[in-house]
């Protein structure tokens, strides 16, 4: 026998791999069945899928790129954390330095054009399931858990621009944030804000309006840094890991990859 | 289904069923909206919205810039009385210069007019300027509070807004 | 069955009612426990203390309403509501046309405008394109530009039809205006009537306890505009340093003391209350406005927070501790580095910012800090940025001993030193031996050596002194020398028994002391055990002779005068001091002492040897040398040899930013967590922190026991306290300009001369000093007050006068301005005081009286007569009466600016109180001064303005010698003294 | 050269654009068969690809098409009209085949399952390892923009939200914030999830198809393609200094002047109309607007529920429809909001500034 099998086959007899790999190779469909079973990333997916599912024509992977670009953020933005601190005085500094000197500096990068991958491919998902008419029922509700992810996917994206606190990230949170201060009834300069009053007493103003709250202050300032910044980092992608959960969970349990019935 | 069982009435077993929840709705419901307002800070690190801007005798008629840097206003002293004009464009958020000589506020970025009162007449801008509010306060000063703005023609003779003097 | 009921499965664990029984209890109490969280955010103290602030303001207000109603032209405002009715009336007819009018033209203007506004707008795009034609070159330029031509032409058609319609609209509103202005102007007369009612009424709005404030105040609701508020100041100016980071300070303090800075709540108690000094801090109007600078910046403490315990406040003394314990749960926190001062040190955080001054107006703790610092000669051991460390290097704040072998013998000396307080109870002079670390008899074994040994240096270095001789034949007389000690000033600046002066107690009369602060020289009641008749009449004479920096003026004192004095005030003796033994030295702890400073330069071997070698002189000069520099001296007296010392007590510069756990408490009871406890009780008792501990001598506390009184001590504490890192930028600060330094170098040569001992300076408000005064019944015998001095007086008389005082000016005064011996600088410095403290418009010039005719000046010369002015200011003929005379006319000249004189003409005694001189132009109203003045008459028309004037241009050009000498002194009762050299440098 | 950037220039004008958007639209709906054609569509990329490289060589044009963020848009575009492509292929394929009666291509193998290790496994880790590489390639070559310090005081000439929300940024044109920035954004997401339940239609649930759900796939396309896409390509490349519009071509000069010459509806009827001036009362003045509006939302549901969509009606009853129809009508609400602007400089059709309610 050839030394190397020798040393696989030694290698995968020990009770440390075994403990760790619960299935022989997986060229039997004993095998195939427990690669899938046994590992808990696998396991996502059915042991057996339908064929005309598996066809990248069909499904362009879309939905498994999109969440791959998120762990792909998830891991380039954990690292980023490492060297940003969300505070006027340091948040451009240590983009620069990110920039200029960090090593690979490039994670910043790779994130950005990331996010912004994000957003396409997110769309484009949502294009072939319409497309395909995969919202049509038994999933309704998991297209409309796919859009909640959609609009969550470009929240993360729009809270993550202001972070370099450049003048592009201020001014493009600015005509977003004055839109929420348009908001009717909830904005200070939404229709119908200024009716209601008690008395002398407004009721929606400048210190308590939709903007308000998005910014935490009348103005961008350190305190939307600071909102801006935990949602981008916990918040919203806290939201989004669950709402994940419940979409693949819900992929399966409606019938796998769609097909026609 | 039994009516009683273990000396509990179907009618009593009803009433915990919805108690419990009813209860459970609410508190989850008075939890949200306590983290609600929790986002809402009660104070600001921001500059004081409202400000002390001296006796009205220091002024003379007319435009006075000298808080137009540090609280970006204009305070302006007409016959009907004191108003307070904002320093921002409404067409792009600019700064206007005041050219007295020809008595308008010019800007500089798209050429907007604006007259003394704040109303516009030229170039891009959609709006006159705004207006803050002011009164006098106990010590007989100027106070103006920013937080509280007008940007309509037909609220300009508010008491808030217009001070006679 | 109700929906999303579960089934009743007998197959379950726990019966499903039963679960949702306990499933409704739990959440139960889920929402209990939220509501009681939204309630306790709700009853947040300062959140509770707003509310009772503001029930306060709604009574406070409501008062003020009543008031302001009652004073209210009640009449007056129902004429004119009456009126404006009648004038409403009567306007709708003729308003409703011109409303029509205006309606029509502004319809009409409305199209205009806009269609004026478009073309226009079409025209600038038009202009815009023609323009990137011409760049790019466009072949039909031409045609594009007759186009354009043309169309500006239509637009500016436009413009005038624009301008017309605006016109006649601006027209017909001013018409209209017009129409309305009586209405108008009476509304706004109605207004002013009732502007205090209406602001009340809205303050009372916002304050009271209505549906709307408690809406506005509720849980959860009061995000959308809550009238119980976080108050906080952003100080940009002051900046806090976390770890390498400046950042502006938040002060929240006026988040319970909403009415700091507000006045009319004087009465009520903290938090409500108003500050104590709302003209001076805090005030919107006072030089430190609280919207700028803060609270924390002088009461230090926790600036951000809003809550009693958080914020570390700290109280003033045991019993207030005791009071917040009960109230607030009070405890001093163990990890707060920036404790709140207490109250009565607080005035030491001036020095944030008036670093350089040493007198400031109504901060009397501060004033009496500054000069125990300066009296008592701190800054001799102890480095101090900023006035002290300039101090340092000018004065020592002791008598010199370079010569002190004349002065006193060495047994004196060793008693002494051994217990200054037994000789002089009031003494500066600390002591050093016979307190809390040295009293066993060990200890005082070895203090009888160390006195002994120091005494034997002192004197050995002392050098000889030819003391200044009286003329022969002198003979002092003890109640003459009584008299006049009484009578020339000396107790402006020393105690003497005999002469008991009561001082009031109110700081803003005139000869005010603050009690804290000793006199300025030694009290002289025991003068007799101490020095020679020798000395004392060569010192009374020139103190300068035997000690060039001394503080002591020269009196000019005639030999009989001298010799006087000097009998009388060597009749005091102290005889217990007396009685006293001389300590004496132990032989052999000598030797053990010397062996043990020399086992510092040499093996114990050696050093036994060399003992054996020494001679008692050698051992005493040895031990001498060692122990001068072992308790400093030379810190607070001129000692030959040591000039170069080092400082022995620790740099201040910082210590009120010194973290607390850097204070060793050791055994002492005072609370652990208070920077201020601990340096207040250092002062007091400096070695207490060696009871109970056992130290070699050498390692035990050296700083000496002051035997300060615990008000002092607190004043001193201050001042250490109030020396910190400096957090305070320069823009915060308010600007020291160059009138500001004036005052600021005046302040520092009065209070090393000691001119407020006699005189009171600035102004009647805060008169400043004048410690005399009480001395006198009648003010005006004493030393002239001297507000307004900088507008009054000449500034080249005043320098020449402060260089050469001896020119009578009042001749009735028996007290004497003194001789200092100022330097030209420092007499510059004074001149330069006073006006920058009047803003004397100009230093050098001083505008005297116009030119007058012969007419006129015969006129003023019968005004003078018939106002009887001679009566008092005629040139005094020698050897008359004194005591009715006031300054004669022809001195004014060269003395008084024309200014002044002016309003001092006028009302005499609202300048300087107490004066002798008469208001000669009463008021038409006695009890308003500023009603018109009652002229003479027959001269001027009666006209009293001009009357003064007149009075005042010819007293400028009165006849006679400006200067002329001081009264002939009382004449000697026994033989005439001829003049000597030496007495006229006296005088 | 010139000459045919001048056109190009002039075709962009947002007028045009939109218009020839709309008109491709139709065209590509009804003509399909034609370029779905592998052949058709890569003449068309090919094509595409030389005039955008000529295009580059033009530097007004490059600057903003080679701006590091502007360039995902490029992938985007491409992307979606690959796909757009692969998706209507694959349904005209299925929908030949089930014209013959025989089963589609999805049909054909979504009875037999294979197991997911390794196809699936194999190719979605394919897709991840290209994609990185991908990504890490770009992050090389281009780098992330970082410009000034953020400074409020200093207003850029032109303020871009990011641009996936350009089209939300372009429609503010011609709606005010609270429409365009609220209520819009909002019903989108609404209407999206909304959708499967207003979707009546049961076939072409799993596979490609054209035919069985043509009208579904001309509205949702014509959305998504049109008013979202299209206007993000408008707002990103053809709105510059003041968000005025400048040619693909053209400099983007921020001194550019432009008339303001809208007018609202109010002021159409009783300045120019009637020639008298705007009446105090707000809702007189603001009669006319406030009448079209209710007309628009509540006739012309029940007349289309009566006449073109009666089949449609019927199917989904009536809270189905109505919520629907609304969404809907406020969907189109802005392409016709847009002609009215283009057409006759028409600015608010209910104006009341007072109360900050425009429309």
């Amino acid at each position: 026998m050839n030394p190397l099998k020798k040393l696989w086959n030694y290698v995968t007899d020990t009770q440390v791999w075994k403990s760790i790999f619960r299935h022989g190779t997986p060229d039997n469909p004993r095998d195939q069945s427990l690669a899938v079973l046994s590992n808990v990333a696998l396991h996502l997916h059915p042991v057996k899928t339908r064929k005309s599912g598996v066809r990248m024509s069909f499904t362009w992977c879309m939905g498994g790129l999109t969440f791959f670009i998120f762990l792909v953020e998830s891991v380039t933005g954990i690292l980023l954390m490492f060297y940003y601190r969300p505070t006027l005085e340091f948040a451009y500094n240590d983009i620069i330095a990110l920039r200029e000197h960090v090593p690979l500096g490039i994670l910043r990068e790779i994130h950005r054009w990331g996010a912004h991958s994000m957003v396409i491919t997110v769309w484009l998902h949502m294009f072939r399931v319409f497309m395909t008419g995969s919202y049509k029922p038994p999933r309704e509700f998991n297209w409309g858990v796919g859009v909640i992810l959609l609009v969550l996917t470009m929240l993360l994206s729009f809270t993550g621009y202001l972070l370099p606190w450049d003048q592009l990230a201020i001014w493009a949170i600015t005509v977003g944030a004055n839109m929420g201060a348009a908001t009717p009834f909830a904005g200070v300069e939404g229709p119908g804000t200024m009716l209601l009053k008690i008395g002398d007493i407004s009721l929606v103003h400048s210190g308590n309006d939709a903007k308000f709250g998005l910014l935490a202050g009348r103005f961008i300032g350190e305190a939307t840094l600071l909102r801006f910044y935990v949602l981008h980092c916990i918040a919203l992608p806290f939201v989004a890991a669950m709402l994940i959960a419940v979409h693949f969970w819900r992929v399966r349990k409606d019938g796998g990859i769609s097909g026609p019935l | 289904m039994a009516d009683t069982d273990e000396g509990l009435t179907r009618r009593e077993f009803i009433n915990w069923f919805w108690v419990g929840w009813a209860t459970f709705s609410i508190a989850l419901g008075a939890i949200a909206t306590l983290l609600g307002r929790f986002l809402f800070p009660n104070v600001l690190f921001e500059k004081p919205m409202s400000f002390r801007a001296g006796k009205p005798d220091e002024y003379g008629p007319g435009v006075d810039e000298r808080f137009k840097d540090t609280q970006n206003v204009w305070i302006v002293r007409s016959p009907e009385g004191f108003y307070v004009l904002s320093t921002v464009c409404t067409h792009l958020g600019c700064t206007p210069n005041w050219l007295s000589s020809e008595k308008k506020f010019k800007c500089p970025c798209h050429g907007s007019g604006f007259r003394p009162t704040g109303q516009h007449f030229e170039g891009p801008a959609p709006r006159p300027l705004e207006r803050y509010s002011l009164a006098l306060d106990d010590t007989g000063n100027l106070r103006i509070d920013k937080s509280r703005k007008i940007r309509d023609v037909n609220q300009w003779n508010d008491p808030d807004f217009l001070l006679k003097v | 069955m109700a929906a999303g009921q579960p089934p009743n499965n007998k197959e379950t664990v726990y019966n499903s009612r039963v679960l949702s029984k306990w499933f409704a209890i739990a959440s139960i109490l889920l929402l209990v426990v939220t509501i009681w969280a939204a309630i306790q955010d709700y009853a947040r103290p300062w959140k509770v203390y707003q509310r009772q602030t503001q029930k306060i303001a709604t009574a406070v207000n409501e008062r003020k309403l009543l008031e302001a109603d009652k004073a209210m032209n009640k009449q007056q405002l129902e004429k004119i509501e009456k009126d404006i009715v009648g004038i409403v009336r009567k306007q709708s007819e003729v308003t409703k046309e011109i409303d029509a009018k205006i309606a029509a033209i502004e319809a009409q203007r409305y199209g205009v405008t806009k269609r004026y506004q478009t073309e226009k707008g079409k025209l600038d795009e038009a202009h815009y394109k023609l323009e990137v034609a011409i760049k790019k070159r466009v072949d039909n330029i031409k045609d594009l530009m007759a186009q354009y031509k043309k169309d500006e032409k239509e637009v500016a058609k436009l413009a005038r039809a624009e301008e017309r319609v605006r016109l006649a609209s601006e027209k017909a509103q001013a018409d209209r205006k017009d129409i309305l202005s009586k209405e108008s102007e009476l509304d706004s007369q109605m207004k002013a009537l009732t502007r205090t009612r209406d602001q009340l009424n809205k303050a009372i709005g916002n304050t009271e306890l209505n549906l709307v404030n408690i809406a506005r105040n509720a849980p959860l609701l009061d995000f959308i505009s809550p009238t119980v508020k976080i108050n906080q100041v952003i100080l940009n100016g002051l900046y806090d340093d976390y770890f390498f980071n400046k950042v502006p300070r938040v002060d929240r303090c006026m988040t319970c003391h909403v009415n700091a800075n507000m006045a009319g709540y004087e009465d009520f108690p903290q938090p409500f209350a108003t500050h104590s000094k709302l003209h001076l801090i805090a005030g919107p109007e006072s030089p430190h406005p609280a919207e700028k600078v803060g609270c924390t910046v002088c009461h230090a403490g926790v600036p951000q927070s809003a809550d009693f315990n958080n914020a570390a406040h700290t109280p003033r003394d045991p019993v207030q501790a005791a009071e917040w314990e009960a109230k607030y749960h009070f405890h001093y926190s163990h990890h707060i580095k920036t404790a709140m001062i207490p109250l009565q040190m607080t005035e030491g955080k001036c020095i944030q910012c008036h670093a350089k001054e040493v007198v400031l107006e109504d901060a009397p703790t501060f004033n009496a800090g500054m000069r125990l610092v300066e009296r008592y000669g701190c800054y001799g051991c102890h480095k101090f940025a900023g006035h002290f460390e300039k101090l340092a290097t000018e004065k020592k704040s002791g008598p010199s001993l370079t010569l002190v072998a004349s002065k006193v013998d060495a047994d004196w000396l060793k008693k002494w030193l051994w217990d200054p307080k037994s000789y002089r109870p009031s003494t500066l002079m600390p002591a050093f031996w016979q307190v809390h670390n040295n009293s066993d008899e060990a200890s005082l074994e070895r203090g009888r050596v160390e006195v002994d040994a120091i005494s034997h240096l002192i004197m050995a270095k002392s050098k000889k002194y030819e003391p200044l001789q009286l003329a022969s034949k002198v003979v002092g007389d003890a109640a003459r020398g009584k008299t006049l000690v009484a009578q020339v000033g000396c107790i402006g600046c020393h105690a003497v028994e005999d002469v008991v002066v009561t001082r009031p107690t109110n700081p803003k009369e005139p000869g005010y002391k603050d009690p804290r602060v000793p006199m300025f020289g030694p009290e002289l009641n025991q003068l007799g055990s101490k020095v020679s008749y020798e000395w004392l009449v060569s010192w009374l004479k020139e103190p300068k002779h035997y000690w060039e920096q001394t503080a002591m003026p020269s009196m000019k004192l005639t030999d009989q005068e001298t010799a006087d004095i000097a009998v009388y005030l060597l009749e005091k003796r102290n005889p217990e001091f007396e009685a006293l033994p001389v300590p004496v030295a132990n032989e052999a702890v000598r030797d053990d002492m010397v062996v043990e400073f020399l086992v510092g330069q040499m093996p114990t071997r050696d050093a036994r040897v060399k003992l054996a070698s020494m001679s008692l002189e050698e051992k005493q000069s040895f031990l001498g040398d060692k122990l001068i520099s072992h308790y400093g001296c030379y810190a607070c007296h001129a000692i030959e040899g040591y000039e170069n010392a080092p400082n022995l007590g620790a740099e201040l510069t910082v210590e009120g930013s010194k973290e607390v756990t850097k204070f060793a408490f050791d055994n002492v009871e005072i609370p652990h967590t208070s920077r201020d406890a601990w340096i207040y009780t250092k002062i007091r008792t400096p070695r207490i922190w060696d009871v109970g501990k056992k130290r070699d001598f050498q390692a035990k506390t050296r700083m000496p026991h002051f035997g300060f009184t615990s008000e002092q001590a607190t004043a001193l504490a201050a001042i250490v306290i109030g020396y910190e890192n400096k957090n305070v930028s320069d823009e915060m600060t308010a600007k020291v300009d160059a009138r500001k330094e004036q005052i600021i170098a005046g302040h520092r040569l009065i209070n090393q001369k000691n001119c407020i001992g006699c005189h009171a300076l600035e102004n009647k408000e805060h008169p400043l000093g004048g410690e005399i005064l009480a001395h006198y019944a009648d003010k005006s015998e004493g030393p002239p007050l001297l507000y307004t001095e900088g507008r009054k007086v000449q500034a080249d008389w005043l320098f020449k006068y402060l260089k050469n005082t001896n020119i009578m000016i009042r001749p009735w005064v028996k007290v004497r301005m003194p001789v200092y011996g100022l330097s030209d600088n420092q007499t510059t410095t004074i001149v330069k005081y006073f006006s920058a403290y009047d803003q004397s418009p100009s230093l050098f010039a001083s505008r005297q009286g116009n030119a007058l005719s012969d007419s006129e000046i015969r006129q003023a010369e019968g005004l003078v007569k018939e106002l009887g002015c001679l009566t008092c200011h005629a040139v005094l003929a020698p050897g008359a009466d004194p005591s009715g005379a006031a300054p004669h006319f022809a001195n004014i000249k060269a003395r008084l600016n024309g200014d002044w004189l002016i309003p001092w003409l006028e009302n005499p005694n609202s300048i300087m109180p107490g004066t002798r001189m008469p208001a000669l132009w009463p008021n038409e109203d006695p009890l308003d001064e500023k009603s018109a003045r009652i002229g003479v008459p027959g001269y001027l028309n009666g006209d009293a303005k001009k009357q003064i004037e007149l009075i005042r241009d010819y007293l400028f050009q009165y006849p006679g010698k400006a200067e002329l000498p001081p009264p002939e002194p009382l004449p000697p009762k026994t033989v005439a003294v001829p003049a000597t050299p030496a007495a006229a440098a006296g005088r | 050269m010139e000459w045919l950037k001048d056109v190009v220039n002039f075709l962009s004008n947002p007028t045009i654009f939109f218009t020839g958007a709309v008109v491709l639209w139709v065209l590509i709906m009804k003509y399909y068969r034609i370029w779905t054609a592998p052949k058709f569509i890569k003449t068309v990329t090919i094509l595409s690809v030389i005039a955008l490289g000529a295009a580059l060589f033009d530097p007004n044009f490059a600057k903003e098409a080679l701006k590091p963020d502007n360039v995902p848009i490029w992938i985007m575009i491409y992307s979606v009209g690959f796909f757009f492509w692969l998706a209507m292929r694959r349904g005209l394929l299925n929908d030949d085949l089930m014209a013959e009666g025989l089963p589609n291509l999805e049909k054909q193998e979504s009875d037999k399952r294979v197991y997911t290790w390794p196809d699936l496994v194999y190719s979605e880790l394919i897709c991840m390892v290209l994609f990185t590489a991908f990504l890490v390639g770009w992050s090389v070559i281009l780098k992330a923009p970082l410009e000034d310090p953020a400074n409020a005081g200093v207003t850029p000439a032109i303020a871009k939200a990011p641009w996936y929300f350009l089209g939300l940024q372009e429609i503010l044109v011609y709606y005010d914030p609270w429409m365009a920035g609220v209520i819009l954004p909002g019903l989108i997401v609404v209407g999206l999830i909304a959708m499967p339940y207003f979707d009546m239609n049961p076939k072409g649930n799993g596979y490609y198809t054209i035919k069985e759900r043509f009208w579904a796939l001309w509205v949702w396309g014509f959305g998504f393609v049109v008013l979202w896409i299209a206007l993000i390509f408008l707002g990103t490349f053809m709105r510059g200094p003041g968000w005025n519009f400048f040619g693909p071509f053209e400099y983007w000069d921020s001194h550019k002047v432009v008339a303001l010459a809208n007018i609202n509806l109010s002021e159409i009827v009783w300045v120019q109309l009637f020639n008298i001036g705007l009446p105090s009362n707000i809702l007189v003045r603001e009669s006319v607007g406030i009448i079209l509006t209710v007309l628009y939302m509540s006739v012309i549901p029940p007349l289309l529920a009566k006449t073109f969509l009666k089949k449609l009606y019927e199917e989904m009853g009536l809270v189905r429809y109505s919520l629907m129809i609304v969404l809907v009508l406020i969907m189109a609400s802005l392409p016709i909001k847009m002609y009215l602007r283009w057409s006759f400089n028409l600015k608010y059709i209910v104006s009341i500034p007072e109360y900050m309610f425009n429309l």
